[in-house]
């Protein structure tokens, strides 16, 4: 395991004070905790939003921290839920006296921290509410089961939320938009490489020079399927029929898409994704308005990518298109040619 | 069960626990994200450390288990830690506020402590987690008609045997479940740890 | 090998492809050419300015087009050097009356087919001048050789020089903010794990499990030595003590920091690094300004990270502030608390 | 030298250079970044494209000289792209707007090609790079008494020696001379391009 780090019970306290050192006029720490919030907090009487989940997903969620999106990330150790005292302290935190949205993504561990906490919260009188995202396409969703994973299309949550709530919106009108969002994201990945837990010093699975893996979490977690490497546009048209299945797109659908790097796959190689995911849109007729391409919900130093469609409506779009300036999404900037 | 008896059964849960660190992790890689034994190891070393110094004065079991809970609650994080966590605290209270109990109030608090994690986890025997050893083993312990340090070796056995039993199905419950039919032929991690649980038992309070 | 592309002879045309699909409202693609200019150009009186070089840093150099930094970007084959007509049909886009800036990288193929370009321009009428980034200091300096490689640093040339010509300053007056950023900017960089050219197929270099490269260049290429992997704090303290040595930096100084990943190594190893980043610079009591975190310019997935320390003065400063709207770097949001 | 034997002259390097690619990347890959013989083999693969068709009317070595060197500049890149390319238009006015001329004037259009890569790159011999082989050659070429269609097999021998000659060299010039004397040690691959350049004027001219 070669990894940048100095100690492997250190990793997510340093890069957690990384974050912090190289994002100042964003991030500030509470003291003790794992919880970023922002610098300038938002004002009294907008709802506050707290995201948060394992460590090893950089930029999440920490990097979403800032004005358009979180008051507070909340993080736990390597692809391990936080504990529920420290969702209670990003709670405290984000809370501006109009109550705080939780965005969840369902992992059972997160979910329970999550609720527990909230349980906790309720006790000291902060109004609660929370959503949980479940964009995975990759797994069955089901009432008898856990249902479907949350990965990257979080993001678009986090982004859509923030921006309801920074209009003053209500605390429901905010848990509303984020459900709206939810219901109408989906996503799936795969990978190329696996990563390494630091603490585990190996490989969450092994592939073989000529093997990718379908359908993966953001976990390390095997996916569904194990296959040949195949060329990027079989990739891209695989993933998107399965996503544009279950959310029933067709031609003159709108969607909002994100072409998400694992944590090792360089942006050149995401490029040509999108490239991709632009034919296969163009062919099915299927409009887009806003692409995200990079790194926004990464597996440590997986090789691999995710896509995200979110369906657009007028609501969402425009949320979607709101400024918001944080340490890994910033947009809306002004200026005179 | 003595406050003793009680602190000496999370000491010895943490040890083997640290022993299996590896195990569980690797079982939890299969089919999970493998840090199930890292994170118990981390929140039960926890413990270790508050215990370090000479027991505290605090003779008091429900007091104890709440600190267990909270202190499993605030360190072992992921869904082990939830669960383990909070029923300990929600069953804290079953215990008398007494530096022991007798036979019958130590089984209650474990099924206390074990409906609670069937409810918060709203898992049933056989969508392969913890409850799969948890839920028999104490039905196991309230129907039998043993004594109760004689019987404590053979539940012991019994929950390994329940832990392999989970190989045989598909998770519907936790990180495994996404995995589907994949899940099927590797043993759960949380019913492995919780067998190691029921060792502890029989080690400090058996025959 | 295995990448996320769909043909090795196709991967930097469909990686361009790929961008301007992604960022439709930054970027345009000069027909038939490699060349990315503004989607909205500057206005007419301004300096352009025109970088690039071998393709394979992405989001070097396409993802900083943009308002406040480039008008145009000249990608060549993989870490192979644009030819001269391409950075010619470049510097066409990026004329807007006022004469055209080359930002070039120290590299002998970049420097002379820029040169090349440089001639044909001037043939045409449009006034041009340029400047030679060098700011890696891992090779000796000499009169003597090549000099010093152009690497990370290269983007702070970027960010000044576009927003001093985004300001309306004339040519000489953008070709010497750009001077004054290379004359106090230094970088080095280390690889953990070597990158491999698509066309190749095999790694530029191998290293051991246990093994590393220390100041290693942007194309793979071998740096000037091999060693033990170390701690992050040790590598952060050896590089940063070469720069502060070469820049002569001093107690009370400011910098501006670059700490960038080479294209696998996940954002949450480079947090590590900078916060040990921070804790040198305290100790050596220098105040540091902007610090910006991420992947500024890569080396394909190559795996590792470079630091680059630029010496502020009051108007570095005040440009390197100045708000910026490109796909790779905003700054400047406006908004309301 | 006839315009037929000028085109075949560039066909026999795009063919020896593709035979050699491998090669020259590996040597590029020691000290450089690995892609010289991808590039040299992209332009010259485009110019035997462009000469696919039976060779056109342009019976113009001078015109010849400057396409090949555009061509050579517009799609080979890095920095032997530039230094071929480049010299190459520059040298085009040496030869005549005919389809032939003398050795004199061909040994000129060599000498005056390799000059203004010497200009542009501002390398010497000695600086291991392509120079290292083209400028002793020239000046060898002029030296020489024999006749020119026996003396090339030798001095096609002479260039692979002086190729080999880098070895040892600490590179002066180029993307080499970052490694400083970690350079050492290995064939410079644009001498030994170079070299295989001569052994085509050999293949085509030689006696
Ligand atoms: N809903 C649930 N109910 C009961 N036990 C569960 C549930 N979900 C998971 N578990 C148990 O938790 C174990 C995993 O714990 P751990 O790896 O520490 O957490 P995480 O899955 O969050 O990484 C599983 O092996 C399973 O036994
Ligand atoms: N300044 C120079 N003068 C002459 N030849 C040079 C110079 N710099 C590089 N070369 C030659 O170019 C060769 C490298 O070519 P190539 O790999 O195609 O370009 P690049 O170095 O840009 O990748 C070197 O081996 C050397 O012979
Ligand atoms: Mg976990
Ligand atoms: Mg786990
Ligand atoms: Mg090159
Ligand atoms: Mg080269």
């Amino acid at each position: 395991m070669k990894k940048l780090i100095d100690n492997v019970e250190d990793v997510v306290n340093d890069a957690l004070e990384g974050f912090v050192w190289a994002f100042p006029e964003y991030l500030h720490r509470v003291p003790g905790t794992h919880v970023l919030v922002r610098k300038r907090p938002k004002a009294d009487g907008k709802v506050g939003i707290v995201s948060g989940g394992g460590s090893g997903h950089e930029p999440a969620h920490g990097g979403y921290v800032g004005y358009g999106m979180l008051d507070a990330a909340v993080s736990g150790e390597i692809f391990t839920s936080p504990t529920p005292d420290q969702i209670l302290e990003g709670m405290r935190a984000a809370h501006h006296g109009q109550g705080v949205l939780l965005v969840i993504k369902n992992y059972t561990g997160d979910v329970l921290n999550f609720e527990i906490a909230q349980d906790l919260a309720s006790d000291e009188g902060i109004e609660t509410a929370r959503v949980i995202v479940n964009d995975d396409v990759a797994v069955e969703d089901s009432l008898y089961t856990t249902g479907r994973r949350g990965i990257a299309g979080t993001v678009f949550v986090h982004k859509i939320a923030g921006a309801i709530a920074e209009s003053g919106a209500s605390l429901p009108a905010v848990q509303n938009g984020a459900q709206m969002v939810i219901d109408n994201v989906r996503s799936m990945g795969f990978a190329l490489a696996p990563c390494t837990v630091p603490q585990a010093g190996k490989p969450t699975f092994t592939l073989a020079e000529t093997e990718m893996e379908m359908g993966i979490g953001i976990h390390g977690e095997p996916g569904t399927h194990r296959q040949d490497v195949k060329p990027a546009h079989e990739l891209a048209e695989f993933l998107l029929e399965q996503i544009a299945q279950d959310l029933k797109l067709e031609g003159g659908s709108h969607v909002a898409c994100l072409i998400n790097g694992m944590g090792a796959t360089p942006l050149i190689e995401l490029a040509i994704l999108a490239k991709n995911v632009g034919t296969w849109l163009t062919a099915k007729q299927i409009a887009h308005d806003v692409v995200w391409m990079g790194e926004y919900m990464t597996s440590l130093e997986m090789a691999g990518a995710s896509l995200t469609l979110l369906r657009l409506n007028e609501e969402l779009r425009k949320w979607l298109h709101a400024p918001c300036d944080t340490p890994a999404l910033r947009q809306g900037v002004g200026y005179d040619y | 069960m003595t406050t003793e008896q009680f602190v000496q059964l999370w000491q010895c849960f943490g040890t083997v626990v640290r022993a299996h660190q590896e195990h569980l992790d690797d079982l939890d890689r299969a089919i999970g994200d493998g840090d199930h034994g890292t994170n118990l190891t981390r929140g039960l070393g926890k413990m270790q450390d508050l215990w370090k110094d000479p027991i505290d004065t605090e003779r008091n079991l429900a007091d104890l288990s709440k600190k267990v809970g909270m202190t499993l609650l605030s360190t072992v994080g992921g869904a082990s830690g939830a669960l383990w966590g909070s029923a300990l605290v929600k069953a804290a209270p079953v215990l008398p506020s007494a530096s022991a109990c007798d036979d019958e109030t130590l089984v209650l608090w474990i099924e206390t402590f074990v409906s609670n994690i069937e409810e918060r986890g709203k898992a049933q025997v056989g969508d392969k987690t913890m409850v799969d050893v948890m839920r028999p083993a104490v039905n196991w312990l309230k129907a039998s008609t043993q004594e109760g340090s004689a019987r404590l070796p053979v539940l012991r056995e019994l929950a390994r045997q329940w832990s392999e039993d989970t190989k045989d199905l598909q998770a519907r419950r936790g990180r495994a479940s996404y995995l589907g039919a994949r899940s099927i032929g590797h043993v759960d991690p949380g019913s492995f740890s919780s067998a190691l649980w029921w060792a502890c038992v029989d080690r400090v309070l058996g025959g």
